[in-house]
C-alpha cells in the first residue's frame, strides 16, 4: 500500500507545466505551436482543479466539472484559432507569427 | 455769503463748445466754428470778470479776511465713506484771480487764432481743442478736491498733447507732443502717489479739510503723518515733495523741463495760451493751493525754493544762447516760473513773511499778460516770415509797427523796467527774497539781468539788426522754402488781419496797466490785506542792472556786428554747453533709448517669448517626445504583448504583496 | 413547473431565438441583403423594447444565474448598442454576402455577455466570458481577404486565449483556497492570504485584459485597426461595457473583503492606463487606432469611478458607459460610413471634411467633444461624475493627475476637429450619400449625446438602481 | 424677472441662425437677438435698482433654485448681485458691438454667428450661476467656441494659437474642477449661498484655494499663465478678439472674486502671492507691450497688464480695491473691445497691423482714428473715461493697505501707467499721426455698422468715466457683503 502523493507535488507539476506552456508561447514562432503551448497552460489549470477537488474538497465535484468545461472550451477555441490561422496562411503565405506584424506603434 | 453758483457756467461754456465742435465741427460748422468758440469764451470771460468784481469788491471779504467759498460740491466717486472724489468749485482769491487770467488770455488767443489759423483744414478741431483746454484749465482752477485737481491736471495734459500734435503729419510735432505728455505723465505719477499719501493720512481728499487737518499741529492726522516716516523723511515731506514733483512736471521745473522747448512745435497761439500763460503755471497754482500745508514742512519748502531758483537761472542762461525765437521765449517762461516757485518757497503762511506768496501770485498774474503778448507777437512775426530762426529776421520794425511796439512793451515789462507790470511783481519777489534768503536774492538779481539781456537780444534781432530791404528779399527766399504750416495763405499781407492786431493791442495795454492793481490788498496767503510799498531805493539795483543788460544787448545786436560771436567764443565750452541746453535731453535719451528699452523692455519681451511661453511649448514638445519614445511598446509582435501582459501580472503582484506587508 | 424561469431569462431567450431564426433564414432560400438587414434591425429593436418590459430580482440554477433591475438595465444598454451598430454598419453589410454570419457571431457573443453579467458563479462567468470572446475573434477576421483583418483576428484569439489561461489559473487557485465557485459563498471564505490575493490579481488581470487596461491593452490597437469597423465598434463599446459591468458587480458584491487591495490595483491601473492611452493616442493617424487608444484612456477614467466603491461610483460608471455608447458609436458611425464608401480610415484623410460633408462633420465633432468631455455634451457630465465619485475617496493626487491628462486628451481630440474644420486639403473626401438607416442611427447618437447629460433624470434613475460597497 | 431668459434668448437666437438662409437673414437674426439681450439687460438693471430702492437687502436678487442632479445635490441655482449684473451689462453691450463689426462676415457666416451667440450664452450663464457646478459648466461652454472661432476664421498662425488657447484654458478649468471637488466634498454642496453661510474648514481652504484661484487666474491672464492671451487675441477675428478680451477674460476675474469670497481664510493667507503675481503681470505686461510692433499684440499684452489690476484689486482684499477690480473688469472689457474693433477696422482696410507700415491714418479715416485714440486714452487712464475711474479706485484701495510691501506693489503698478502712456502714444504717433502713405490715403472711413458699434462702446466707456457713481452704487452693496465674508476671518484671527 504505497502512501499517496502530496498535493504540493501535483501543484508543482501543474505550475511547471503552466510555465513551460508560457515559455513556449513566448518563444515559438509557429502559430500552431503557440496554440499548443496555450493548451498546455490550460491543461495545467485542469490539473490544479482536479487536484484541489480530490485533495481538499472531495465532497462535491465543482472542480471536475470546471475541468470538463475548460476542455470543451479549449477545443472550441482551438477550432476558431486554427480556422483563423488557416486564413492567415492564405493571406500571408506563412504561419510564422513574426510575419504578421504589419500593425504596430 | 452770496451765491456763486453761476461760476459753474464759466467752465461749462467751453465744454459745451468742445462737444459741439468736436461732434459737428468738421462737417457742418467748419466756417463759423472760430466765431462760436470765441463767442462762448467771451461770455465766460465776462462772467469771470463779474465774479472777480463780486468777490473782491462786494462780498468776498468778511471782516477784513477773504473767505474760501465752496460754491458747489458733489460726490462724484466714493472710494470709502470719507475718502471720495468730489466735483466742487472753490472760490477764493487765487482761484478768482486765475479765472480772470485764464479766460482773458484764452479769449485773446481765440481772437488771434481767427486770423492766424485761417484756412487751416482742421480749423474746427483746433477750436474744439482750445475749448477743451480752457474747460480743463478752469476746472483745475476751481477744484475743491485734490483728486479733482489731478483729474483736470490730466485733462490739461492731454489737451496740450492734442494741440502740440495739431500738425499731426509733422513727425517733429508728434514727437514733441509725445515727449510733453510722457514727461508730465511721469511727474504726475509722483503727484498721484503724493495724493494717495495725503489722502490716506488725512482721511479725506477735500483740500479744505486737508489744510485744516494738517495745519493744526494737535490734530490726529498731523501727528500720524509726521509720525510715519520713510527713508528718514516724514510722510508729510514725502507727500508734499511728490505733489511738488507733479507741479514741477507741469511747470517745466528743472530737471523735468525738457518737454517745454519742444512743445513749441504747436501752433504759436497755443504756445501763448498753454505753454506761457496758463497751463505751465498750474504747478505754481498747485503749490499755492496747498500752500498752508507746504508751510508746515520746512524741507518741502526748501526743495520748492531751490528747484525754483535753479530753474530760473538755468533757463535764463540757456535762453541767452538759443536762436529759435520761440525756444528763447520758452526758456524765459521756465525762468519766470522759477521765480514764482522760489517766491513761494521762501514765503511763510501769512503775515509780513507772507510777502513771497503774494509776490508769486502777482508775478503769475502779470507774467500771464506780457508773456502771452510776447508769444502772440512772435506768432505775428512767424506768420510773416515763416521761420522761427533769428537769422532770418531783422529790421521788421518798419514792416510791422504795431507788433513792434507791443513786443517792445512786453520786453520792457519782463525786464522789470518801471512802470511796466513786470517791474512791480518782480520787485515784490526780490524784496521777499532779500528778507528771507540772501543767496536766492543774488540768484534772482543775476537772473533778472540775464532776462533783460536775452529778451532784448531777441527784440533787436527781430526788429533791428539788418535793414528792412535785406529782410524783405531775404524773406522772399524763405517764401520759396516756406514750411507747410499754413501753405495757402497769401504772402503780401502786412501784419495780418485786425483779429491778430487787436489782441496785441489789448495785451499791450494790460502789460502796462496791470502792475498798478493793488494786488497785496487782494491776493495773500491768509486772505488778510498786506501792506506793501515799493521801496524805490531798494529797486535801484535791479533796474540799473536791467538797463545795463539792455544796453549790452543793444550794443551786440542793434546792428550787425560780431561782438556777440567774440563773447560766445570767449565763453567757449560753457557757451556750447548752454547752446546744447546742458545736454539734459541727451541724458534722458540715453536713459530711455540706451537703458530702459534694451535692458528692461527687450529682455522682458524676449523672456515672454522664450522662457514663459517657451516653458509651455516645452511641456508640449516633451510630451510628444515621450510619446514617440514609448512607441516601441506597441511592437506589433503578439508574443511581446503576452510578455508585457505577464510582466504586468508580476509587477502588480509584487507591488501588492509588498504593500500588503 | 413555474414560468419565472422564462421571465428571468427572457432577454437571453429572445436573443437565442433570434439567433436560431437567423440560422434558419440562412438555411432557407437567400433573400436580398436589404430585406434581411431591415428585418434584423427590426428584430433587434423589438428585442430592445422587450428588454424594458418588466424587471424583477431573482436567481436561477441555485444561484448560478441571477438577475435584478440593474442587470436588466445593463443588458438593455448592450441591446441598444448592438442595435445602433447594426444600423450604422448598414452601408457596409449591404454589399457583404455573409450578412447573417456576422449577426450570428455578434449576437452569440452578446448572449455570452448576458450570461457573464448575470453570472453568480465562477464557472458561469468563465463560460460567458469565453462565449463572448471566441465569436468576436472570428468576427474580427470578417474581411476574409484583408491581410490586416486576419492578423488582427490572430492577435485577438491568441492573446485572449493566453489571458483566459491566466484567468483560469487564478480561478483554480481561488477554488483551491475557498473550495467553492459560487460568488455568494466565496465572499465568506476570503481571508486575504497571499495565495488568495495572487489568485485575485490573476482574476483581475483577466478583466483588465478585456477592458484593455494598461499594461494588458496591447492587443487593442492592432485588433481595432485590423478588424472591420462594425466589429471594432462592437469590441470597443459592447464587450468593454459588458466586462465593466461584470467587474463592478464582482468587485462590489464578491470581493468586498479585499476592497483595500483592489483599490490599490485600480489606482495603479488607472494611472498607467490614462497616461499610456493618452500618450499613444497623441501620435495616431489611423482613425480606428486613434479611437482605440482614446478609449483606453477613457477606461482609465472609468476605473477612477469604480475605485470609489460607492453607489455614486457605480452609477457614474453605468452613466458614463451609456454616454460612451452614444458618443463613441457616433464617431464610429461616421468612420464606418466613410470607410465603407471611400475606404479611407486615416485622420489626415478627414482634412477639409467639413467643406464636403458638413452633416457628418458635425456628428463627428459633437462625438469627439463628448469623448473629450466638453459641455454641453453628455461626456462632460459623465467624466465629471466619474471624477467626482473618485474624489470622494479623498485621493486627490489621482484626480489632479487625471485632470491634467484630460488636457492632453483635449489636444488630440481637438486636433481631429482641427483637421476637419481648419486644415486645407486639395482632395477632400467627396460628398457622400449616407444610407437612411445609418443617418437615423447617427441622429439617435447625437440626440443621446446632447440629452443624456442635460436631462438629469437619466442619471438620477441610474443612481437610484445602482448600489455601492 | 426671470434670469433664465438670459440663457434662453441666445439659445433661441442660435437655433434660428441655424435655420436661417443667407448672410442677410443670419446677421439680422443675430443682431436682433443681441439687441433683445441688451434690452433685457437694461430691464434687469432697471428692476434690480427698483428692488434695491424698495429696500430689498438680499445679497442676490431674482434668485431661483431648481434641483438639477438630485442624487449629487447639484442645483440649477441662479441669481445676481450688483457685480454679476454689471458683468451681464458689459457682456450684452459687447455682444451687440461684436455682431455689428462682423456684419460682413462672408466665410461660413452661419457657423460664425452661431458660435458667437453660443459664446455669449456661456458668459451669461456663468455670470448668473450661484451653483458652482453650473458655473463650471458655463465656464467650459464658453471655451470651445473660442477654439473654433480662432481656428477657422482667424489670421496668422491661427490653428496653433487656437490650440494653445484651448489647451491652456482647459488646463485652467481642470484646476478649477479640482478646487470645486475639494469644496464639494467638504461642504456636501455646490451652492455658493449655502457654502458662504456654513463656511469651509480652514485647512481645506488652504489646500484647495490655489487650485481654484489659479484655475480662474489662467482665464484672467494671471502671470505666468498669460501666454495664451497674445497669440489668441492676435489670431482671432475681430469680434472674437472682442469677446475674448472683453468677456471671457472677465470670467476669470469674476471667478477669482467668487473664490476669494468663498475661501476668505485662504485668501488672507495667500494674498501676498496674488499681489506679487498681479504686480509682476502689470509691470511685465506693460514693458512687454512697449516692445510689440503689431497693433493686436500691443493690445493683447496691454490686456495682460490691465487685467493685472483686476487681480491686484482682488488680492488687496479691501472694499475699495475690490470695487476697483470690478470697475476695472467692466472698463477693460469695453475699452479693449473698442480697441480691437478699431484695430479690426484698420486691418480690414490696410491689410496690415504692423505699426511700422501704418501712418497718418487720421487723414484718410478720421472716425476710425478718433476711435483708436479714444481707446488709447481710455487705456492710459485719462479722466473722463472709465479707465481712470477703475485704476484710481484700485490704487486708492490698495494704498489703504498699510503693509509696506503692498505699498511698494501699489507704487510699482502705478508706475505702469507711465509705461502705458509710452506704448499707447508710440502706437498712436506712428499709426494714426505722422505722414500717410499714398496707398493708404485713398482708403474709406468707417461704415454705419462699424460706427454704431464704436459709438455703443464709447458710450459705455463715457458713462462709467463721467458718472462713476452710477456703477459704484450698483456694486457697493455687493462688495459690502464680500467684505462681510472676508471680515469674518479677521475677527476670527
Amino acid at each position: 500500500m504505497m502512501q499517496e502523493i502530496p498535493l504540493t507535488h501535483i501543484l508543482f507539476v501543474s505550475t511547471a507545466l503552466f510555465f513551460i506552456g508560457m515559455y513556449g508561447l513566448f518563444t515559438r514562432r509557429n502559430l500552431i505551436t503557440m496554440l499548443m503551448s496555450i493548451e498546455l497552460m490550460l491543461n495545467s489549470v485542469n490539473i490544479n482543479f482536479v487536484a484541489f477537488n480530490k485533495y481538499l474538497f472531495p465532497d462535491n465535484l465543482d472542480g471536475l466539472f470546471f475541468t470538463l468545461f475548460i476542455i470543451t472550451i479549449a477545443a472550441a477555441e482551438a477550432a476558431v484559432a486554427i480556422a483563423i490561422i488557416i486564413n492567415l496562411y492564405r493571406s500571408h503565405q506563412s504561419i510564422d507569427v513574426e510575419d504578421a506584424t504589419e500593425m504596430k506603434y | 455769503m452770496s451765491n456763486y453758483f453761476y461760476i459753474l457756467w464759466i467752465p461749462l461754456l467751453p465744454l459745451a463748445t468742445f462737444v459741439l465742435l468736436g461732434l459737428f465741427g468738421r462737417k457742418y460748422l467748419s466756417g463759423i466754428s472760430g466765431l462760436i468758440g470765441t463767442a462762448s469764451l467771451f461770455t465766460s470771460t465776462i462772467l469771470s470778470f463779474i465774479a472777480a468784481k463780486q468777490y473782491f469788491f462786494v462780498d468776498g471779504k468778511v471782516n477784513g479776511v477773504f473767505q474760501k467759498i465752496v460754491a458747489l460740491k458733489y460726490t462724484w466717486l466714493e472710494f470709502s465713506p470719507n475718502v471720495a472724489i468730489d466735483i466742487g468749485m472753490i472760490v477764493d482769491p487765487i482761484s478768482v484771480m486765475m479765472l480772470v487770467v485764464v479766460t482773458s488770455v484764452s479769449l485773446m488767443v481765440h481772437i488771434f487764432s481767427l486770423g492766424y489759423m485761417k484756412g487751416e483744414e482742421r480749423f474746427a478741431t483746433y477750436y474744439a481743442f482750445l475749448s477743451l483746454f480752457t474747460f480743463s484749465m478752469l476746472g483745475l482752477i476751481l477744484s475743491s478736491n485734490i483728486f479733482q485737481v489731478y483729474m483736470f491736471w490730466e485733462l490739461v495734459g492731454v489737451s496740450s498733447f492734442l494741440l502740440i500734435s495739431y500738425y499731426f503729419n509733422k513727425p517733429s510735432a508728434v514727437a514733441a507732443s509725445k515727449k510733453a505728455f510722457i514727461v508730465t505723465r511721469f511727474a504726475d505719477l509722483g503727484f498721484l502717489i503724493g495724493i494717495l499719501i495725503l489722502g490716506y493720512y488725512g482721511g479725506t481728499m477735500d483740500i479744505g479739510l486737508l489744510i485744516e487737518r494738517f495745519t493744526s499741529v494737535s490734530s490726529a492726522q498731523y501727528i500720524s503723518i509726521t509720525g510715519a516716516s520713510f527713508l528718514g523723511a516724514s510722510m508729510l515731506t514725502w507727500g508734499l515733495t511728490l505733489i511738488f514733483m507733479g507741479g514741477a512736471g507741469k511747470s517745466a521745473m528743472f530737471p523735468l523741463h525738457i518737454w517745454l522747448p519742444d512743445a513749441m512745435e504747436g501752433p504759436t497761439p497755443v504756445s501763448a495760451l498753454i505753454h506761457a500763460a496758463t497751463m505751465v503755471v498750474a504747478g505754481v497754482y498747485l503749490v499755492a493751493r496747498m500752500f498752508p500745508v507746504f508751510s508746515m514742512d520746512e524741507i518741502a519748502l526748501n526743495i520748492v525754493t531751490y528747484v525754483g531758483a535753479a530753474s530760473a537761472l538755468f533757463a535764463a542762461v540757456i535762453a541767452c544762447t538759443q536762436t529759435d525765437i520761440k525756444r528763447v521765449l520758452a526758456y524765459s517762461t521756465m525762468s519766470q516760473i522759477g521765480y514764482m516757485m522760489f517766491a513761494l518757497g521762501i514765503s511763510k503762511n501769512g503775515g509780513e513773511q507772507g510777502l513771497g506768496y503774494m509776490a508769486s501770485m502777482f508775478h503769475l498774474f502779470t507774467h500771464a499778460f506780457f508773456k502771452s503778448l510776447l508769444f502772440l507777437g512772435a506768432g505775428a512775426v512767424i506768420h510773416k516770415i515763416h521761420s522761427n530762426e533769428m537769422k532770418d529776421m531783422g529790421g521788421l520794425r518798419k514792416l510791422m509797427p504795431i507788433t513792434h511796439i507791443a513786443f517792445l512793451i512786453a520786453c520792457l515789462a519782463i525786464a522789470g523796467i518801471p512802470p511796466f507790470a513786470g517791474f512791480f511783481s518782480k520787485e515784490e519777489i526780490l524784496t521777499a527774497a532779500f528778507h528771507e534768503n540772501k543767496i536766492i536774492y543774488c540768484i534772482a538779481l543775476f537772473t533778472a539781468a540775464l532776462t533783460s539781456f536775452y529778451m532784448f537780444r531777441l527784440y533787436f534781432n527781430i526788429f533791428w539788426s539788418m535793414e528792412a530791404s535785406i529782410t524783405a528779399q531775404d524773406h522772399n527766399n524763405h517764401n520759396l522754402a516756406a514750411n507747410g504750416n499754413n501753405s495757402q495763405d497769401n504772402h503780401d499781407h502786412g501784419e495780418g488781419t485786425w483779429t491778430m492786431k487787436l489782441p496785441l493791442i489789448i495785451l499791450a495795454t494790460c502789460a502796462v496797466g496791470v502792475g498798478f492793481i493793488p494786488f497785496s490788498q487782494l491776493v495773500t496767503a491768509d486772505g488778510k490785506a498786506l501792506a506793501t510799498h515799493i521801496d524805490w531805493v531798494f529797486s535801484i539795483a535791479p533796474v540799473v542792472l536791467s538797463v545795463l543788460a539792455i544796453l549790452l544787448a543793444a550794443s551786440f545786436y542793434k546792428n550787425q556786428n560780431d561782438k556777440s560771436n567774440k563773447v560766445a567764443t570767449a565763453f567757449g565750452g560753457f557757451y556750447t554747453a548752454a547752446y546744447k541746453k546742458f545736454y539734459v535731453d541727451e541724458v534722458y535719451l540715453f536713459i530711455t533709448k540706451k537703458i530702459i528699452f534694451p535692458f528692461i523692455g527687450q529682455p522682458i519681451a524676449w523672456a515672454d517669448k522664450n522662457i514663459v511661453d517657451g516653458f509651455m511649448q516645452l511641456l508640449a514638445t516633451t510630451t510628444a517626445k515621450i510619446a514617440s519614445l514609448m512607441k516601441g511598446l506597441q511592437s506589433g509582435k503578439v508574443q511581446n504583448y503576452a510578455l508585457y501582459f505577464f510582466g504586468g501580472v508580476v509587477a502588480i503582484s509584487i507591488l501588492l504583496m509588498y504593500i500588503w506587508k | 413547473m413555474n414560468y419565472t424561469i422564462l421571465l428571468h431569462l427572457r432577454q437571453e431567450l429572445l436573443l437565442a431565438a433570434l439567433i436560431f431564426l437567423l440560422l434558419f433564414i440562412k438555411l432557407g432560400k437567400d433573400r436580398s441583403n436589404e430585406s434581411i438587414l431591415n428585418f434584423i434591425n427590426l428584430a433587434l429593436l423589438v428585442n430592445l423594447v422587450a428588454g424594458f418590459c418588466c424587471h424583477e430580482t431573482g436567481e436561477l440554477f441555485n444561484g448560478m444565474f441571477n438577475t435584478n433591475t440593474i442587470i436588466v438595465f445593463e443588458k438593455n444598454l448592450l441591446n441598444l448598442a448592438v442595435l445602433l451598430i447594426s444600423m450604422q454598419s448598414y452601408a457596409w453589410l449591404k454589399t457583404n454576402n455573409n450578412v447573417i454570419e456576422f449577426y450570428l457571431l455578434t449576437l452569440t457573443s452578446l448572449l455570452g455577455m448576458f450570461f457573464m453579467i448575470s453570472s453568480g458563479n465562477l464557472l458561469m462567468f468563465y463560460l460567458g466570458l469565453e462565449m463572448s470572446t471566441i465569436p468576436l475573434a472570428a468576427a474580427a477576421n470578417f474581411d476574409l481577404t484583408k491581410r490586416k483583418s486576419s492578423e488582427a483576428a490572430m492577435k485577438l484569439i491568441l492573446s485572449s486565449a493566453f489571458s483566459s489561461a491566466i484567468l483560469l489559473l487564478g480561478i483554480s487557485f481561488l477554488y483551491g483556497t475557498t473550495g467553492t465557485l459560487s460568488f455568494s459563498i466565496i465572499t465568506a471564505h476570503l481571508n486575504g492570504n497571499p495565495l488568495q490575493l495572487f489568485a485575485f490579481i490573476l482574476l483581475v488581470t483577466g478583466f483588465a485584459f478585456k477592458i484593455s487596461a494598461v499594461p494588458f491593452h496591447l492587443w487593442t490597437a492592432d485588433v481595432y485597426e485590423g478588424s472591420p469597423v462594425a466589429v471594432t465598434s462592437f469590441l470597443s463599446v459592447i464587450s468593454k461595457a459588458a466586462v465593466l459591468f461584470t467587474l463592478v458587480n464582482i468587485l462590489y458584491k464578491v470581493f468586498t473583503p479585499l476592497a483595500s487591495s483592489w483599490y490599490l490595483i485600480l489606482m495603479v491601473l488607472t494611472a498607467a492606463t490614462i497616461l499610456i492611452g493618452n500618450l499613444f493616442a497623441l501620435r495616431q493617424d489611423n482613425f480606428k487606432r486613434f479611437l482605440a487608444f482614446s478609449s483606453i484612456a477613457q477606461v482609465g477614467f472609468i476605473l477612477i469611478g469604480i475605485s470609489s466603491s460607492s453607489q455614486a461610483g457605480m452609477a457614474s460608471l453605468i452613466y458614463f458607459v451609456l454616454i460612451y455608447i452614444f458618443s463613441n458609436l457616433a464617431a464610429f458611425g461616421v468612420v464606418s460610413v466613410v470607410s465603407a464608401l471611400t475606404g479611407k480610415e486615416n485622420i489626415s484623410d478627414f482634412k477639409g471634411f467639413y467643406k464636403t460633408n458638413p452633416m457628418l462633420s458635425w456628428v463627428l465633432t459633437i462625438a469627439l467633444f463628448s469623448l473629450a468631455g466638453v459641455p454641453p455634451t453628455a461626456g462632460f457630465f459623465g467624466k465629471l461624475f466619474l471624477l467626482m465619485a473618485g474624489a470622494a475617496k479623498g485621493n486627490y493626487g489621482i484626480i489632479i493627475f487625471a485632470a491634467l491628462n484630460m488636457v492632453i486628451s483635449f489636444y488630440y481630440y481637438l486636433s481631429v476637429v482641427k483637421a476637419i474644420f481648419m486644415d486645407e486639403n486639395s482632395t477632400p473626401i467627396e460628398k457622400m450619400t449616407v444610407p437612411v438607416v445609418s443617418k437615423i442611427a447617427m441622429y439617435i447618437c447625437v440626440v443621446g449625446v446632447i440629452v443624456t447629460g442635460l436631462v438629469s433624470m437619466v442619471y438620477d434613475y441610474i443612481h437610484s438602481i445602482s448600489f455601492g460597497l | 424677472m426671470n434670469l433664465t431668459l438670459l440663457i434662453l434668448i441666445p439659445l433661441l437666437t442660435a437655433v434660428l441662425i441655424l435655420l436661417a438662409k443667407g448672410l442677410q437673414q443670419i446677421r439680422v437674426i443675430g443682431l436682433t437677438g443681441a439687441v433683445v439681450q441688451l434690452g433685457l439687460a437694461g430691464m434687469l438693471l432697471n428692476s434690480f435698482l427698483a428692488e434695491r430702492a424698495a429696500g430689498n437687502k438680499a445679497t442676490y436678487l431674482f434668485e431661483s433654485d431648481q434641483t438639477w442632479f438630485k442624487a449629487l445635490n447639484i442645483h440649477y441655482h441662479i441669481g445676481i448681485d450688483g457685480i454679476a449684473l454689471s458683468m451681464i451689462l458689459l457682456t450684452s453691450v459687447i455682444v451687440v458691438a461684436g455682431i455689428l463689426v462682423s456684419w460682413t462676415m462672408e466665410k461660413l457666416s452661419k457657423e460664425y454667428f452661431f458660435l458667437l451667440v453660443l459664446l455669449s450664452m456661456g458668459a451669461y450663464g456663468f455670470f448668473i450661476s450661484l451653483d458652482l457646478f453650473t458655473l463650471f459648466f458655463f465656464l467650459e461652454v464658453a471655451v470651445i467656441p473660442k477654439f473654433l472661432l480662432i481656428g477657422i476664421w482667424g489670421s496668422g498662425d491661427k490653428t496653433k494659437s487656437a490650440m494653445k488657447l484651448a489647451l491652456m484654458l482647459m488646463a485652467g478649468s481642470a484646476l478649477v474642477m479640482v478646487g470645486l471637488f475639494g469644496i464639494y466634498y467638504n461642504t456636501q454642496s455646490f451652492d455658493i449661498v449655502q457654502i458662504t453661510q456654513h463656511g469651509i474648514p480652514v485647512g481645506v481652504q488652504k489646500f484647495f484655494f490655489p487650485f481654484a484661484f489659479l484655475g480662474f487666474g489662467v482665464f484672467a491672464a494671471l502671470f505666468p499663465f498669460h501666454t495664451w492671451v497674445p497669440d489668441g487675441h492676435a489670431s482671432a477675428p475681430t469680434a472674437a478678439s472682442m469677446f475674448l478680451a472683453g468677456i471671457s477674460m472677465k470670467l476669470g476675474g469674476y471667478g477669482c472674486l467668487r473664490i476669494v469670497t468663498l475661501m476668505p481664510d485662504a485668501a488672507h493667507t495667500y494674498s501676498w502671492i496674488i499681489i506679487l503675481l498681479a504686480t509682476i503681470a502689470i509691470i511685465y505686461g506693460a514693458f512687454a507691450t512697449m516692445m510689440q510692433t503689431d497693433l493686436k499684440y500691443i493690445n493683447a499684452y496691454s490686456s495682460i497688464s490691465h487685467c493685472g489690476f483686476v487681480i491686484l484689486g482682488i488680492g488687496m482684499l479691501n472694499k475699495t480695491s475690490i470695487n476697483g477690480a470690478v470697475i476695472q473688469m467692466v472698463s477693460h472689457g469695453l475699452m479693449t473691445a473698442l480697441f480691437f474693433a478699431a484695430i479690426g477696422m484698420i486691418y480690414s482696410r490696410t491689410h496690415t497691423r504692423l505699426v511700422a507700415q501704418l501712418g497718418g491714418l487720421l487723414k484718410a479715416m478720421p472716425f476710425i482714428s478718433t476711435v483708436f485714440v479714444i481707446a488709447g486714452l481710455c487705456s492710459l487712464g485719462l479722466p473722463g473715461f472709465s479707465g481712470f475711474v477703475a485704476e484710481m479706485t484700485v490704487f486708492v484701495g490698495s494704498w489703504q493697505n498699510p503693509n509696506g510691501a503692498y505699498r511698494l506693489a501699489t507704487v510699482l503698478s502705478g508706475a505702469s501707467i507711465v509705461v502705458t502712456a509710452v506704448y499707447i502714444l508710440r502706437a498712436t504717433g506712428r499709426a494714426i499721426m505722422g505722414p500717410i502713405s499714398t496707398e493708404h490715403a485713398v482708403l474709406s472711413d468707417a461704415t454705419w455698422n462699424e460706427k454704431l458699434a464704436a459709438i455703443l462702446l464709447i458710450a459705455g466707456i463715457l458713462i462709467i468715466g463721467l458718472a462713476p457713481f452710477l456703477i459704484n452704487h450698483l456694486i457697493m452693496p455687493s462688495t459690502d457683503t464680500i467684505m462681510l465674508q472676508l471680515g469674518k476671518v479677521v475677527v476670527g484671527k
